[in-house]
């Protein structure tokens, strides 16, 4: 039985290189175990969906990849996780480093209280540059990839909050863009807009994965099927920790599931 | 000029504020421990048992005025908490957006953050002066409670609103009435709570001077009646570190303030923690 | 019976609410009852800019009071505000579980002491130090750095209350691209939070204006002008506290007064405190 | 939690029960005196106060401080039975109480102990406190700056001191002031070169007394009346004085309280 169409694309994964190579993953809260031996490579500038029911650690996962986890105490990271062959977690790993490099954008639009200007140059502000005319192009540049500068070229210098959850969430790309890194993490960015803003940004990202690799995390399977390149599909074991059922290209995961959950699961009998 | 790299300002700023976390600790204990060790060693049993020898000799120990703290606190107390618990049942359970309710909430607000001497000067004029209440304990009691009455509202309100809505209705669902409620349900609910505001309140009757200084009198005699005048442990130490050369005994009462003001907050976080454990087990469904 | 009870409860407490609101209204009545006639008499222009108290000589200008509250105040905030900030962040953003749990006991434990013991201390073991830069020691700057030691938990605990409040996700976006922490604390928290860290500041504010006993006990009481911060002088609330009970008449009157012109300023720092606390809870919903 | 409760009505009650006992001092034998007033007074009135209960269990005697001006209040409003003044009455006071001359004091010129000048005439003592003399040097002593500390405005001891020394001359806005003979006597001895005036009840070897004019500050010379600074001690009520209040003055009075006035070192007046 098949309930989600695949949309056919020409273009695909650019590459076939690992951008991120992840083996042996596993992350507690304290004595609760998250995730469990999590093994499973991110292709280079291609859309890697991760989808599964809520509780079954895909947020936490993908807070792996920029050590956002390092935020809460009790987290502790066992296994390898590595970023163009070298080791995230190693000892002289520089954590503002990594972030540079793999950006996030958070489930609720998150700007800054401050303009949409403001919001764009902070991270190459942070990164030390402090040139007017450089952060201008940046921001012009960011806000034309994140296909937001028609809206906002005359109001750069109101308040980001006066933009809508749409604008904001694209603001949000648009200040992850800025910094030039290599991944974008976007943890379930769509969740809080309607379909119209929605769909506005599945084709940005469909754009930006030619040149960035992205790692989606997603509840509506529809989105995975229509944006993503390959697809992961996490569970939670009996004793609640999140572990990686299967994993493999998009249309492959949706139309002939090798797992008996994944199956489940795509043609909506549970989650 | 030269950017410093933000490596290097996060460096520089967490030593910076680590510093300033230091320093506070520093001051405190430079103030605690210079106290303790100036003063403890005059504190024995005699220094607790004897009335101070005179007003203004210095000599002496603490007995009468440990003892007319004490009933400072307990008259002060006694008319504070009907009240202010009656004032805070009112704000949190029957009060509505009307502009009575408004000057209520307006006047607590601000008589939080009018200065002790201010209060002071009313109690002189009103209970000192208007009333002939003289320098007395009854007069530095009254000023007190107007004092207090704020901040005992606000926790005792906080208390109340603490405590879940289901519970209310359940009793009301019941059959009781909004005073039953409140009596049988509300009220011992936040208890814990209330008892905090008491046992602040008690905190700061110790700690007040400026408005003691001009509505107590500071006679270090025995009070005999609600109408003696009297000086409390505070005042005791102002009186004698400013009248007297006896520095020694000043630093033995501010050692015992500052015994009692340890002991009560030790008390009050012991009694906020039982007071969130008792609703983190409400909330899991435990009793 | 049970509904007369019911009914009658509601007065009951109606009744103790509203004596908070008597309270104020007999406050602001009995101080402005004792102390208008004594402005009138004096002249407001006259009473507040004039630079003599000599109520003896019929003299009564509180300028150099004034300015001796003013100095001390505004010395304790330089001192206060970096410490107390400091503190703040230390506490919401960089402490470890074990280090707050020693730190805000010793916050809490800064509130408690009371005044005299400050004012004690500062006596004993401060003035004779800051004898020896000039001076006889009792001085603004005395004052100044008790009143610091004051307001310091005011301002610490209501500005981490504020950074607390700053929304998670300004955080972690920020964190997330690759600003370090401090980065994250000085250009994201700090502006967030900063109505409420404003209203920590003027609430410590009033407390250093409204502090008696510990001024009385370091600043020394001179009646003049001071020039540095090694100088005596005078505040308002210790000039109350001083001649009150010495007082009478027309003199009595203008300590009254005086009073009035406290009360102002507290209101008036009230006021901002109230409006800049009830923007940043409205921020932060936001 | 009605237990709870049920202490929370018997500590009510015992704290009622208390009131009442605070409240309750009733007695045909017995009674209670305010007094109120200067803090000069103070201490002598503590020590008669003592010794007159000694005498008289059942009779309360409240003494208090608050400063000359304060205990004239008082005894007008009938807040005090008696108040205390360490000066005379003004002229405008004088018609609304009735004054009883206790005893008599002197008031000391005071350095901090350190100070080697010894010997003040009485016009170089109201030079300093008008300011005119700003530095030792100019009196004898080392080259320092003169620190002058002041009591109150209202003080009785500043009304005397100013009545008899400064004649008209006003005390120095540069001084330092405090609001009891205890608090200047600390704020003396506490800091170097400094200079206050003080009742002869308070001295001590905290602080060295100066001779005016030549004559050491003792009360052998007060009362001979060569030491030129010398005001009475006055206890006032609102009118004459009947029974315990009566009684209590009269005690004063008597042989046995003027030796207690000796004692304490102030002027018997008899």
């Amino acid at each position: 039985m098949k309930l989600i169409e695949v949309t056919n694309r020409d273009n695909g994964p650019a590459s076939n290189a690992t951008k991120i190579k992840v083996r042996g993953l596993n992350l507690y809260y304290g004595v609760f175990q998250a995730l469990r031996d999590i093994n499973l490579d991110i292709i280079e500038k291609s859309i890697t969906a991760i989808i599964g029911p809520s509780g079954c650690g895909k947020s936490s996962f993908l807070r792996v990849f920029n050590r956002m986890n390092d935020l809460i105490p009790s987290a502790k990271t066992e296994g390898m996780i590595e970023l163009d062959g070298e080791s995230i977690y190693a000892r002289g790993c520089d954590v503002v480093e990594l972030r540079k490099r793999v950006g996030m954008v958070f489930q609720k639009p998150n700007p800054f209280p401050m303009s949409v200007f403001d919001n764009v140059a902070f991270g190459p502000r942070r990164h030390g540059n402090h040139n007017k005319s450089e952060l201008e192009e940046i921001v012009e540049r960011s806000l034309i990839r994140a296909a937001l500068w028609d809206e906002t070229k005359d109001k750069l210098h109101q308040s980001a909050l006066s933009l809508s959850g749409g604008q904001q969430q694209r603001l949000c790309i648009a200040r992850v863009l800025a910094v030039q890194p290599e991944v974008i993490l976007m943890d379930e960015p769509c969740s809080a807009l309607d379909p119209i803003a929605t769909m506005k940004i599945e084709d940005l990202m469909r754009n930006l994965a030619q040149e960035y690799t992205i790692v989606i995390v997603t509840h509506n399977m529809q989105q995975a099927a229509r944006v993503s390149d390959r697809t992961a599909f996490f569970f939670m074991s009996e004793d609640r920790a999140g572990i990686l059922v299967e994993e493999g290209p998009t249309t492959e995961i949706f139309t002939n599931p090798k797992d008996k959950r994944t199956e489940d699961y795509v043609t909506g009998r549970f989650g | 000029m030269p950017r410093i790299s933000p490596k290097t300002s996060e460096r520089l700023a967490k030593i910076l504020l680590w510093g300033a976390g230091f320093l506070t600790v520093l001051i405190l204990a430079a103030i605690v421990i210079y106290v303790l060790v100036n003063g403890v060693s005059e504190i024995n049993w005699e220094f607790l048992t004897t009335p101070p020898i005179g007003g203004l000799s210095g000599e002496g120990g603490i007995s009468t005025i440990i003892v007319t703290t004490v009933y400072l606190i307990l008259i002060t107390i006694f008319i504070l908490t009907p009240v202010g618990i009656g004032a805070a049942i009112y704000l949190s359970e029957y009060a509505q957006d009307n502009i009575l309710t408004n000057f209520i909430r307006y006047a607590v607000e601000t008589l939080a953050g009018v200065p002790s001497i201010i209060y002071g000067l009313f109690g002189y004029a009103l209970f000192v002066s208007a009333l002939y209440l003289g320098h007395s304990l009854i007069a530095g009691a009254l000023t007190l409670v107007c004092l207090l009455l704020p901040t005992m509202i606000r926790t005792t309100e906080e208390a109340l609103r603490a405590v879940p809505q289901e519970y209310r209705e359940a009793s009301l669902a019941l059959g009781a009435t909004r005073w039953q409620t409140i009596w049988h349900v509300a009220l011992p609910a936040a208890l814990p709570g209330i008892a905090t505001a008491i046992i602040l309140s008690t905190g700061r009757v110790i700690e007040e001077t400026a408005c003691l200084y001009v509505t107590l009198g500071g006679s270090a005699a025995m009070p005999r009646s609600i109408l003696s005048g009297g000086r409390t442990l505070a005042l005791h130490v102002y009186y004698l570190a400013m009248d007297t050369m006896a520095f020694d005994k000043a630093m033995a009462t501010a050692a015992v303030l500052i015994i009692i003001i340890v002991i009560i907050n030790l008390f009050t976080n012991w009694l906020s923690q039982r007071f969130r454990s008792a609703y983190t087990a409400m909330e899991e469904g435990r009793p | 019976m049970r509904r007369f009870i019911d009914r009658a409860s509601r007065y009951v407490v109606l009744l103790a609410a509203s004596i908070s609101f008597l309270i104020l209204f007999a406050i602001a009545f009995f101080i402005i009852a004792r102390g208008l006639p004594a402005i009138q008499e004096i002249g407001l222009v006259e009473f507040v800019t004039g630079t003599v108290w000599r109520p003896g000589q019929g003299q009564y200008g509180i300028l150099p009071m004034i300015v001796g509250s003013v100095a001390a105040t505004f010395g304790s905030l330089i001192l206060a505000i970096p410490m107390g900030l400091g503190c703040a962040i230390l506490l919401a953003e960089i402490a470890g579980r074990r280090a707050r749990r020693f730190l805000r006991p010793v916050v809490e434990l800064l509130v408690g002491i009371p005044s005299v013991v400050y004012g004690l201390v500062g006596m004993v073991l401060l003035v004779p130090l800051v004898r020896n830069l000039g001076g006889n020691g009792y001085s603004v700057l005395a004052a100044s750095i008790v009143l610091m030691a004051m307001i310091l938990p005011t301002i610490t605990s209501i500005s981490e209350d504020a950074i607390r409040a700053v929304p998670r996700a300004y955080r972690e976006a920020s964190l997330a691209m690759g600003a370090t922490q401090w980065q994250t604390i000085r250009h994201v928290l700090l502006p967030a939070a900063r109505s409420g860290i404003g209203a920590s500041i003027v609430l410590g504010m009033g407390r250093a204006v409204g502090e008696t006993m510990a001024m009385i006990m370091v600043i020394g009481n001179s009646i003049k002008f001071p020039t540095s911060p090694l100088d005596s002088a005078r505040t308002l609330t210790g000039n109350i506290a001083l001649e009150i009970n010495y007082a009478s008449g027309l003199h009595e009157d203008a300590l009254f007064a005086t009073g009035i012109i406290l009360l102002v300023f507290i209101i008036i720092l009230n006021t901002i405190s109230f409006f800049a606390l009830r923007r940043s809870r409205a921020q932060n919903i936001a | 939690m009605r237990k709870v409760f049920a202490k929370w009505s018997t500590g009510i009650l015992s704290l009622v029960a208390l009131a009442i006992a605070l409240t309750g001092c009733g007695g045909a034998l017995s009674g209670t005196i305010t007094e109120s007033g200067s803090t000069t007074v103070q201490p002598l009135a503590e020590k008669l106060a003592a010794a007159f209960t000694e005498e008289n269990p059942d009779v309360e005697i409240i003494v208090q401080g608050g400063g000359s001006g304060q205990g004239f209040k008082d005894a007008v409003d009938g807040i005090s039975d008696i108040g205390a003044l360490s000066r005379e009455l003004k002229t405008e006071e004088a018609g609304q109480v009735v004054k009883h001359v206790i005893a008599r004091d002197g008031i000391a010129i005071v350095v901090h102990p350190s100070t080697t000048v010894s010997n003040l005439t009485k016009e170089q003592v109201r030079d300093i406190f008008a300011g005119n003399i700003t530095n030792w040097n100019e009196v004898g002593g080392p080259n320092q700056e003169i620190v002058v500390i002041s009591r109150e405005e209202g003080s009785g001891t500043r009304g005397a001191f100013e009545e008899m020394v400064m004649e008209g001359d006003l005390i120095t806005t540069e001084a330092l002031f405090y609001n009891s003979n205890g608090a200047l006597k600390t704020a003396v001895a506490g800091a170097p070169y400094s200079i206050g005036f003080l009742s002869f009840g308070y001295l001590d070897s905290s602080v060295k007394a100066l001779s005016i004019n030549g004559t050491p500050a003792t009360v052998e010379n007060a009362k001979s009346g060569v030491y030129p600074i010398v005001r009475p001690l006055l206890f006032v009520t609102k009118s004459e004085p009947e029974g315990l209040v009566k009684e209590f003055i009269d005690f004063c009075l008597s042989e046995e309280g003027q030796a207690i006035v000796e004692e304490e070192g102030y002027l018997s007046v008899t």
